[in-house]
């Protein structure tokens, strides 16, 4: 149905893409693979007419076609999610689901029309929220969940989906997996990308893996183990799993480095009560909305605890602001990559020297080599894909941009790590590779908090695990325990709703 | 999904408007509006005859067109600073053709209103085309319009054209002996329309998404460019609109007519709750910022005690005051709302 | 508040709204000053109002001084033309209304009862006649060619600027021994004097200016600075004329840089005083009340400078 | 060979210098003076008279130098997302205060330098103040800039002409004249001071991390924060010196026309400091800024006005010739604009042959 071939695609000195190609066919669900900075989202972008390509021919059902704009793909029936939610926050989740082909009466837009449809089109991903609402006032997840219902609307032909899981829950998945599949019935030509492998295999037809901007391969996934993949995305052999070592043993003497006691806020979380040892890494599971986004900023001092106290090694701390917390040696890489991780417009060193200048003050400015040193040091550590350090963190590929937020982080040396969802978007390798550079951290002396929305990686990789429900603490799990023990704390209480919507799926 | 999502959905309007922070601002400037209204007649004299009030109306016409267009520029995250320049040059242009060339002001002033979109739309265009930053365009547009009218004439023209004297002298009785301009009446009728537009058409509400994201607006397939255009030649309109106003409120064509007025606007639109970063706000807030900024004006004339200087920093500070005042109300009264929304 | 002692003292009291043009200059406070003091209490009760510069704000002012009824209502206009609505208003309501500074241009005489003030175009008149005795007298030093003036406006579009510059020309024109050379906008204020004066002589060079005709007083000594620094006598290198007949003025001219300024006076509070009672009272006025005013030069100014109030 | 070679590296070294942000500025600038030169062959020449250098441009410099400095603070408030209108008012209130305080020290009989330094205290003490006001209303308060500063703008000339009690000051004390019209080394004083406060904010920007966290804060407010950056304290010791440049800026201007003038000094001076930092190629919308671009800017706004005197159009033509000049100048500067000319240009040419 799509057919794309010898696509190529350059931005000044950096190569995007140079020989890439797909073929997608009507009714199928196609994943595209490949590592960080691998040219998917370029691709995307060539398709949908975001940008122009550079060389290379585009074919819809046989005929030459090169969208100018999304417009103009939109008009060929190409529907997409982008990698960034692209959706604008000011307006209310209806609208931005109606935006642009608002139904009318009169020559005026029906709102009453547009609210209906809006709960209509977000009942199929079973979410229940109020629509005349901001966008802003969701959290992302919710926002990434918007976006899809809005390709969804669009009667289109083609879906195009760019990392649409990245900042879901498992739940919300299995709503969306469900609707993919739907769809696939109808006819209908899907093509998304993700970095996780288990998804790949759960829901797609046909795998596509591209690899330094060129099409690697096309695959069945039945024909296509899981190393195999990773391999064909990487380029040699990869082996997967480990994680933390099962026998290792934080020392119950090991000095705590922090300390919550009934640490809470009015209106976003209850008292908690969290220690943690230096050396160790504690895992914090829980649903969406479950507040542990609010326990990690309330650590940080980004929002104010009206009650409870925080300790430190040296007595009771009061965190004020971000800057006091850099300066007690914490650190806390943020869910928001987009709003609170990067300054797009800066470079990539600047970027990853930003928290540790702040911690240094403003007098003392980190020598030009000494910056150069780091970044380049992060680039190298975390394989970050950038062509040069000055390039702007705006011009990078979606992991990569994570990257660079924990290199600014890791570079700080901080006592405790806190780290909200922070492989979203990162390839399976570099995913690897980063928890194994935080486990060899941790096992040096820092303190991690790991919050993930994957129970997988949270076993695998915690020493200990705390579980959020309905903004509290509902308990702890050694570490060692299994995927269904955290299940089992998670899902006491399961709402109505929720329950509802995963019996639907 | 957990009990939060639910206490999300909002049942009634005034829950929403709790939670909403821009209708609440709205609300609560309203509020504001009325508590000065109410302290005016508790100091002064027959401050609170409805005459006064509807003063506000038909002495700020020309200022609440202008405003109601600037409304537009700046939720879609621009600034149109030629406003009173293009108002300047229709009462020149305005007075010139209809004294001192003949025409009949009816044959002048759609003329007068096709230049000021025209003008807008240029302006639109160098800024969407050439990327360049709207408060530079529309400075040099400020420079060229004003220019354009002392060109024209230097000297104030006064207008005694008939139509013009009976239009200018058009009173619509209220009752009570308290009657409406005529061109408090096209003002009304513009924030009418202008609300309409901004709320219930595709034009205004891709203007809001211009504002928000115009990356988002692109992706989401919006026709942003030619949106931007619009919002410009929309904004020149509505000067042109309030030059032609103001020509029925003076009987004159002045290049001096109207100076500072783009500050007053901008004001006028900020004070009503509209973001200047864009994104957000209501043309009938910028109504009451409007109003807001009359009845600053018309404590102090009520008051008549104030020296020169006295009268500036008297307008400060009721600025201040008010903006404060509504700071400080729709920051609390977010605070005490159940959930607030990540800053 | 709307009680108070003063209420029953007040009761009486003839209530006048004086809207001013605004603060603009020293020539304008003093002109304030003037008619506050004149105006005051318990015979009057003055309801002054700032309009800072704006002919809209004068109309608000105005409408608010109808809706608050008061009994004469004095303004400064700060153009000529538009105020026809607003008068129509205040005749309707009955109120008397006294022009001060200048007219209005108005279909009806009977929207206003009588001007007081100045008259920028004689003003122009005067300092040109002055500068055409100045060089009767001067003539024995025989200079080549045209005497060449250069001529710093007002702001563009102002009423002064605009009849001080006709009045000038009217009478400088019909003699062709002058010649106008250069002319710019210095927006009457010192600084913009200073630098389009600066500009002046760089462009005609210093031998270039003969006279310099300032349409305000601050302008001039501005543009004496400029003179001293291009290292050239003010009041003789090139002879200086201005208008208004402020304090600074006269010590220009007692230090012997500025050659005549030509009197606007301001401080027609008094008379305004006197005209309002009239007006109340019901008695007939004159259309037009003239301001005393003459035309000071170097001679005089020692004299004339303890005099000075503004 | 070495010829090719010296070619391609010049060619190279075009290349670089065409892509410095300065570029365009600075041609904008030279094209206006050099323009000037041929339509008036003697505005480009200098003389030494009187012991001091004479000519347009040391005036151009010297005129320019308020509102560089104005322009300077004005950037970094901008780089931060913020704005400042009342650099026009504040100018006025140094410049009353500085004219007040000499007065009321020679009036008290005092002599020699203790009325300057008494004066500069006060203006510039008192400009500070200005400026943690405009901070407070935005970084404590919460107030959108462009309202949080219109009420100094407003009140601020309201304050200056209390101080002044609605006067023009005259400063009858030679000491002071110095600042705005004095010479060394044969240029006017108030270069050295524009030159001071220049370099002085260059090394601070360069050599200091303060730089970083101004273009951070300027493009994401909320992830400097997260960082650590203390983004609101320095978004308000920005509005202060803000407020400190225009209170030098009033001094320079009451002293040069020896009075100060509550009502016009610095009249739209926020217009031209903003114009002057777009010009620079500043983005207004915060994050990147260049102070060198600024001074650039403010530069060409004088070296126009001065072009406008010099060519002696009728002043009521000044705004539309000022216009049409700025709009030139901004869309030489446009990258778009030029793109569009070429190919135009080329496909003219391509036609051709
Ligand atoms: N606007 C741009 N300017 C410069 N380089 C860019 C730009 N956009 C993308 N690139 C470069 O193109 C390459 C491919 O990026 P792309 O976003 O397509 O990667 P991706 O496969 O989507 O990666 P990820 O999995 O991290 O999202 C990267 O090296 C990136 O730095
Ligand atoms: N699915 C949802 N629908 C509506 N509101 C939600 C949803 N998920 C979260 N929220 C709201 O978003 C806010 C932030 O939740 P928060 O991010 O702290 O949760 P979390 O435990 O960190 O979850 P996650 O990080 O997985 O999103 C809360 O006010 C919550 O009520
Ligand atoms: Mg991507
Ligand atoms: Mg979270």
């Amino acid at each position: 149905m799509l057919q794309a071939r010898g696509l190529a695609k350059r931005y000044g000195a950096t190569v995007a893409l140079d020989g890439a190609g797909l073929v997608l066919r009507a009714g199928e669900i196609h994943a595209l693979m490949g590592q960080n900075g691998a040219g998917k989202s370029t691709l995307i972008k060539l398709l949908t007419g975001v940008e122009q390509v550079d060389a290379g021919t585009i074919e819809l059902d046989g005929r030459t076609i090169a969208p100018a704009s999304p417009l103009a793909a939109q008009r060929e029936g190409i529907s997409t999610v982008y990698q960034e939610v692209n959706l604008c926050p000011n307006l209310s989740v209806a609208e931005n689901l109606y935006a642009g082909r608002y139904p009318r009466r009169f020559g005026l837009v029906d709102w009453k029309q547009v609210r209906a449809g809006a709960r209509a089109l977000l009942a199929e991903l079973h979410l229940d929220i109020d629509v005349d609402l901001p966008l802003a006032a969701y959290p992302v997840a919710v926002q990434q969940m918007v976006a899809i219902a809005r390709a969804l609307g669009v009667s289109a032909r083609v879906l195009v989906l760019d990392e649409p899981t990245s900042s879901l829950d498992e739940d919300e998945v299995r709503e969306l997996f469900a609707v993919m599949r739907r769809l696939r019935e109808r006819g209908m030509a899907i093509l998304f990308v993700t970095h996780f492998l288990d998804q790949v295999y759960a829901v797609s037809d046909r795998i596509t893996v591209l690899r330094n901007g060129a099409l690697a391969g096309e695959y069945l996934p039945a024909q296509l183990p899981q190393a195999a993949l990773v391999s064909a995305m990487v380029g040699r052999e990869v082996e997967l799993a480990g994680g933390r070592d099962a026998s290792h043993e934080v020392p119950v003497d090991a000095p705590v480095v922090v300390e919550a006691r009934g640490l809470g806020r009015r209106g976003s979380l209850q008292p908690v009560d969290l220690q943690l040892r230096a050396g160790e890494v504690l895992g914090l599971g829980g649903l969406l909305g479950s507040g542990r986004t609010e326990l990690a900023r309330l650590l940080f001092g980004l929002d104010r605890a009206d009650c409870g106290e925080l300790r430190m090694e040296h007595g009771p701390v009061e965190l004020r602001h971000p800057a006091e917390a850099v300066a007690h040696g914490l650190a806390l890489c943020p869910e928001e990559r987009k709003t609170e991780g990067i300054v797009a417009g800066l470079s990539v060193r600047e970027n990853i020297v930003l928290a540790l200048q702040a911690r240094m003050g403003w007098w003392r400015a980190l020598p030009r080599a000494r910056q150069e040193e780091l970044a380049r040091q992060s680039v190298a550590l975390l394989g970050i894909k950038v062509a040069d350090i000055e390039t702007p963190v705006g011009a990078l590929s979606g992991g990569n941009q994570q990257k660079v937020v924990l290199a600014r982080w890791l570079a700080t040396q901080p006592r405790l790590l806190v780290l909200d969802e922070p492989t979203r978007g990162i390839d399976v390798a570099a995913k690897q590779e980063i928890m194994a550079e935080v486990l060899r951290l941790a096992r040096q002396g820092m303190a991690v908090l790991f919050i993930s929305a994957e129970i997988e990686e949270l076993t695998r990789l915690s020493d200990r695990i705390a579980v959020m429900r309905e903004r509290r603490k509902a308990g702890e799990l050694p570490g060692g325990s299994d995927g269904g023990q955290v299940l089992a704390l998670l899902a006491a209480h399961e709402p109505a709703v929720r329950a509802a919507g995963a019996a639907g799926a | 999904m957990s009990t939060p999502v639910a206490a999300m959905r909002a049942p009634g309007f005034l829950s929403r408007l709790w939670r909403d922070p821009r209708q609440l601002s709205l609300a609560i400037t309203i509020g504001l509006f009325v508590a000065m209204s109410v302290a005016g007649g508790v100091m002064y004299d027959g401050f609170l005859r409805p005459q006064v009030f509807l003063n506000l109306l038909i002495d700020n016409a020309f200022l609440l067109i202008v405003a109601v267009g600037m409304t537009f520029v700046i939720v879609s995250g621009g600034i149109d600073l030629s406003v009173g320049a293009v108002v300047a040059f229709s009462t020149v242009l305005l007075a010139w053709l209809v004294q001192v060339h003949g025409w009949h002001p009816l044959a002048a002033i759609p003329l007068v209103l096709a230049l000021g979109a025209a003008f807008g739309a240029l302006m639109g265009t160098l800024i969407e085309r050439y990327r360049l930053q709207p408060f530079v365009v529309t400075l040099a547009g400020m420079f060229l319009a004003r220019g354009a009218a002392t060109l024209l004439s230097v000297e104030s023209i006064g207008i005694d054209h008939a139509f013009h004297v009976a239009v200018a002298n058009l009173r619509i009785p209220l009752g009570g002996g308290a009657s409406l301009s005529a061109g408090a009446v096209i003002a009304l009728l513009v924030v009418a329309g202008g609300a309409v537009l901004a709320g219930m058409t595709r034009f205004g509400r891709g203007v809001y998404a211009i504002g928000g994201s115009e990356a988002s607006a692109l992706l989401m397939g919006l026709p942003v460019a030619a949106t931007r255009v619009g919002v410009y030649a929309l904004s020149g309109f509505c000067s042109a609109l309030a030059g032609v106003v103001y020509t029925f409120y003076m009987l004159s064509g002045y290049s001096l007519h109207a100076t500072g007025l783009e500050l007053d606007a901008i004001a006028a639109v900020v004070i009503g709750g509209t973001l200047l970063a864009g994104g957000s706000g209501y043309v009938l807030g910028t109504l009451f910022g409007v109003l807001v900024l009359g009845l600053i004006q018309t404590l102090i004339v009520f008051d008549g005690t104030l020296s020169s200087w006295w009268t500036k920093i008297a307008i400060g500070g009721l600025l201040l005051a008010f903006c404060l005042l509504q700071q400080l109300l729709v920051r609390s009264s977010r605070r005490r709302a159940p959930q607030e929304p990540p800053a | 508040g709307k009680g108070g002692g003063d209420a029953a003292a007040k009761a009486d009291a003839i209530r006048v709204g004086f809207s001013q043009v605004g603060a603009e200059s020293e020539w304008r406070t003093a002109n304030t000053r003037s008619v506050k003091e004149a105006l005051v209490a318990p015979e009057f009760n003055l309801k002054f109002s700032d309009a800072q510069q704006k002919q809209e704000n004068q109309i608000k002012a105005l409408r608010s001084f109808i809706a608050q009824d008061v009994d004469v209502i004095a303004f400064s206009p700060v153009v000529e033309s538009g105020w026809e609505t607003v008068l129509r208003e205040a005749k309707a309501a009955n109120i008397p209304v006294v022009l001060t500074d200048r007219a209005v241009d108005v279909s009806d005489d009977s929207l206003y009862t009588t001007l007081i003030g100045s008259d920028f175009v004689e003003e122009g008149r005067r300092a040109a006649r002055w500068l055409l005795e100045d060089s009767a007298s001067r003539k024995s030093s025989g200079a080549a060619g045209p005497v060449r003036i250069v001529d710093l406006q007002g702001t563009v579009g102002s009423a002064p600027a605009i009849d001080r510059m006709a009045g000038f020309k009217e009478v400088i024109g019909q003699d062709p021994r002058f010649a106008i050379v250069r002319s710019q906008s210095g927006d009457f204020t010192r600084a913009k004097g200073k630098e389009v004066m600066e500009a002046f002589l760089k462009a005609e060079g210093r031998d270039g200016i003969d006279v310099l005709f300032a349409h305000n007083d601050d302008m001039a000594i501005g543009a004496i600075q400029a003179i001293e620094e291009a290292g050239l006598k003010p009041g003789e290198d090139i002879r200086i004329v201005s208008i208004d007949g402020v304090r600074g003025a006269f010590e220009a001219m007692k230090a012997g840089k500025l050659n005549a300024t030509v009197e606007c006076n301001p401080l027609l509070g008094p008379q305004l005083a006197q005209i309002i009672r009239d007006v109340h009272a019901g008695k007939p006025v004159a259309r037009r009340v003239e301001v005393e005013e003459g035309v000071f030069t170097r001679d005089q100014a020692a004299a004339e400078l303890p005099n000075r109030k503004y | 060979m070495s010829g090719a070679e010296a070619r391609t590296s010049s060619r190279q070294v075009l290349h670089r210098g065409l892509a410095h942000p300065l570029f365009w500025p600075l041609l904008a600038l030279a094209l206006l003076l050099l323009g000037n030169g041929l339509f008036n062959p003697g505005f480009l020449s200098l003389q030494w008279r009187d012991g001091h250098l004479y000519g347009n441009l040391v005036d151009i410099a010297n005129r320019a130098a308020p509102l560089v400095l104005v322009s300077l603070g004005m950037t970094l408030v901008i780089a931060v997302r913020g704005l400042d209108i009342s650099v026009g008012a504040v100018l006025a209130i140094a410049a009353t205060v500085a004219a007040w305080t000499i007065a009321r020290m020679q009036a008290a009989g005092s002599e020699g330098l203790a009325p300057l330094f008494a004066a500069i205290t006060a203006a510039l003490g008192v400009a500070l103040l200005c400026g943690f006001w405009n901070g407070l209303l935005v970084v404590k308060l919460g107030l959108q800039p462009i309202i949080a500063t219109l009420v100094l703008m407003v009140a601020g000339r309201g304050i200056a002409q209390l101080v002044s009690d609605g006067q023009i000051l005259t400063i009858y004390y030679e000491p002071f004249a110095f600042l705005g019209n004095g010479f060394l080394f044969g240029l006017p004083f108030s270069l050295f001071v524009v030159a001071a406060v220049f370099v002085g904010l260059k090394l601070l920007l360069d050599r200091s991390a303060l730089g970083l966290f101004v273009r951070a804060i300027g493009h994401n407010p909320v992830a400097a924060h997260v960082a650590g950056v203390r983004a609101k304290a320095i978004t308000w010791s920005l509005y202060v010196f803000c407020g400190f440049t225009a209170g030098l800026a009033g001094l320079l201007v009451s002293s040069n026309v020896a009075s100060a003038d509550a009502n016009n000094a610095g009249q739209l001076l926020e217009l031209d400091a903003i114009l002057a930092v777009a010009l620079g190629g500043t983005a207004l919308a915060g994050g990147r800024f260049s102070l060198a671009g600024s001074l650039v800017g403010a530069l060409i706004i004088q070296a126009l006005t001065t072009t406008i005197y010099a060519i002696g159009v009728p002043p009521q033509v000044n705004l539309v010739v000022k216009a049409l000049l700025v709009t030139a100048v901004l869309l030489l500067q446009s990258p778009e604009f030029r793109g569009r000319l070429r190919a135009r240009l080329s496909r003219r040419a391509g036609g051709a042959t």
